[in-house]
């Protein structure tokens, strides 16, 4: 592959991947609809909505947040969050005084079931490589500045457990529903790399 | 293996480029080879994930920076199934009309299974040590850890070992930790005193830090 | 910098393919690279061999393993010309027509010029340890034996320190050693009993084994 | 450069070449004929010829044997060989115990002035990546199996020293000449992937 010399010039990935989905299917080992089946919760039940609503009510009901940073699994399922992607679950408190974040060096390990599918910037050999070595100026390159006070915590999905963060409740919040709160938690601040912020 | 895939640490990397309201598939493409991966894992049952993530990690080095996540996984997962007699590779090209690379064979039959503890080794508080261990085959040590002193924060639960499993043999659960390393243990003068790296360890990859 | 560049014992690595009777050059355009950074070294004395080193590490790790040889060697010396401000990138890509990637910034000024040393601290048969040291710039400690035990085998001549002259500044001459490894030190129980590697390493590289 | 969802396709790397080219002569910066004359030597003065004569010679001439493996430099400038590109030189003798082979991890520097230009396979990441780490198994794919007995030994050019190694003289060549000898001697030998074999 190394040698450009030599181009071994690949099919478009689209035809590789229809290539693989025909013999599979020509071979009867796809059952009729599975496909669509299979993937349609990734746009839909694997949602980032839904470590929102956790974070949510983590911030307005103090003892679902102590029961969450107890047994994150448990206290996911109470809201109907099962969890079937994640053995083991471990939420992640932020401070005013520790922030926590999230990557996965060698893949791109998330919580599925809370985060949704990793977005592409998650997956990037950049984050892999540079959030463990230098998260402080990387995470100010993604906009967040963290004062020199505050002690920063990476967390490598490197085995089976996986991370959510629980942010910071922003300032200007007080006395805001569930549901107004769940809207302004991102996927960004569950991973660790921005804050929630109001407007 | 210490593989391309074991990035953690590594110079030379530009800025993490955020695409804002980004899909969760940018192509149909991306969606059936996600789909395929299910099939395989669910469905024919014909790997485990941990010989999903081996095979990833097979990827000719330069192939695997130069394709996007999809791609790989795609590659991992034609490979597989070529490697264990499921599809031909002469097929897919035949298919595809051109070239579909794969991924390079595995060098090993992977780790011994090491013969399971009866009850955690480590507590939390323990001082621990990474092995500085060695494999060709699938391993879930980051290389930036190996040889490195930390502590366990939190015991996890026991998981297939990946070191035997990513081989496709028959693995035992092992214990697993969170330990936490100080920056400036990892990364020399460039660690900030007071930051940390946690990382998720298997058992036989720790020894108590004497 | 732990930089792509550093390949010595990653796996993931196909076979070696020697071609019979090999050209110098395959084409035209890899003896003019090779001229034109003659040219920069020796005439317009636009950068050092070390500067060279560090632009080659500094390629876009996709671009350093997908490029050839004489490409990364070509992709260097563009970048440091249009770093150093003797043609600009605008201009190469209009009379190419195209795009002309470039190395990555450097991130860091380089290392400290240390105090020199009056006379070499270490002698045959010393045993020393590769200082765990970490930088995001030039050095020529490949990875692989940092935090290494080895054997001092040879005291070989001062040579300007490429940590500091990689990056364009005054350095000072240091003393180099080739420092034998055990094999097993290194690749734990890959290596063979009797197997060893040779590196050579700048003093500053190296501490006292104790 | 790492996702081709953004192809940033590069110009032809002769038209990249070229353009740097044209932009140096334009400014006047290339003195004329210099690029055909600097590179000249590459292709005609910088060739394993010359490390194949040094090896003929430390074969029939133990006095320059032992001059060549105490001072490597002076023993090839007797030949005439100044070593311009090489401010340092250790010549490697294998033996019949020890098996010595030179690789560069970091780059792929080598004795140009010995050895020539370095071939595509020295300079591959393949043989950089696995030489010092499966030394036996690599050399045995390219041809040259080691016996158990043989200790091998790998020199990995990091620094500014650069070494040849001086193989082992093969059986039936007793009473050749220098120039026989020196014809026999390739440069995979001199880098140590090979042993000098006879017809």
């Amino acid at each position: 592959m190394s040698d450009p010399r030599q181009p071994k010039t690949a099919a478009p990935i689209a035809a590789r991947v229809d290539a693989l989905e025909g013999a599979l299917t020509d071979a009867g080992l796809v059952p009729e609809g599975y496909l669509d089946e299979a993937t349609a919760p990734a746009e839909d039940a694997l949602s980032p909505r839904n470590g929102a609503r956790v974070v949510a009510r983590a911030w307005t009901d103090p003892a679902y947040r102590a029961r969450l940073l107890g047994d994150g699994a448990r206290a996911c399922a109470e809201l109907g969050y099962g969890l079937p992607y994640e053995e083991s679950i471990v939420i992640l408190e932020n401070t005013e005084t520790v922030h926590h974040a999230i990557v996965c060096t060698q893949c791109s390990c998330t919580a599925w079931s809370l985060l949704g599918l990793p977005p592409d910037w998650y997956k990037s050999p950049e984050y892999r490589a540079r959030l463990v070595r230098e998260p402080r100026a990387l995470l100010r390159e993604m906009g967040l500045d963290l004062p020199e006070s505050v002690r920063v915590k990476i967390w490598d999905t490197s085995g089976e457990t996986r991370y959510m963060v629980l942010p910071l409740r922003p300032a200007g919040t007080e006395g805001w529903s569930e549901e107004q709160l769940a809207a302004i938690v991102t996927r960004e601040a569950m991973i660790g790399v921005a804050r929630v912020t109001v407007g | 293996m210490d593989g391309i895939h074991d990035l953690g640490g590594m110079n030379g990397f530009g800025a993490v480029e955020v695409e804002r309201n980004e899909p969760v598939f940018h192509e149909r493409w991306e969606r059936r080879a996600f789909g395929l991966n299910l099939l395989g894992l669910a469905v024919l049952r014909a790997y485990n994930i941990h010989e999903y993530r081996h095979a990833v990690e097979r990827l000719e080095p330069a192939h695997y920076l130069a394709a996007s996540y999809y791609e790989r996984w795609f590659t991992a997962v034609a490979s597989l199934l070529v490697e264990k007699g499921v599809v031909t590779r002469a097929e897919l090209e035949r298919r595809a009309g051109g070239r579909v690379p794969l991924a390079r064979p595995s060098v090993t039959v992977g780790a011994p299974a090491p013969r399971p503890e009866a009850a955690a080794r480590f507590a939390v508080g323990d001082r621990v040590r990474v092995r500085d261990g060695r494999t060709q085959g699938h391993t879930r040590a980051p290389r930036y850890v190996r040889g490195k002193r930390g502590v366990v924060v939190r015991v996890a639960p026991s998981f297939l070992l990946p070191d035997v499993a990513g081989h496709g043999a028959r693995a035992p659960h092992e214990q697993t930790y969170q330990v936490e390393f100080a920056a400036s243990a990892l990364w020399a003068n460039e660690g900030r005193p007071g930051d940390t790296v946690v990382v998720d360890l298997w058992e036989s990859y720790l020894e108590t830090d004497a």
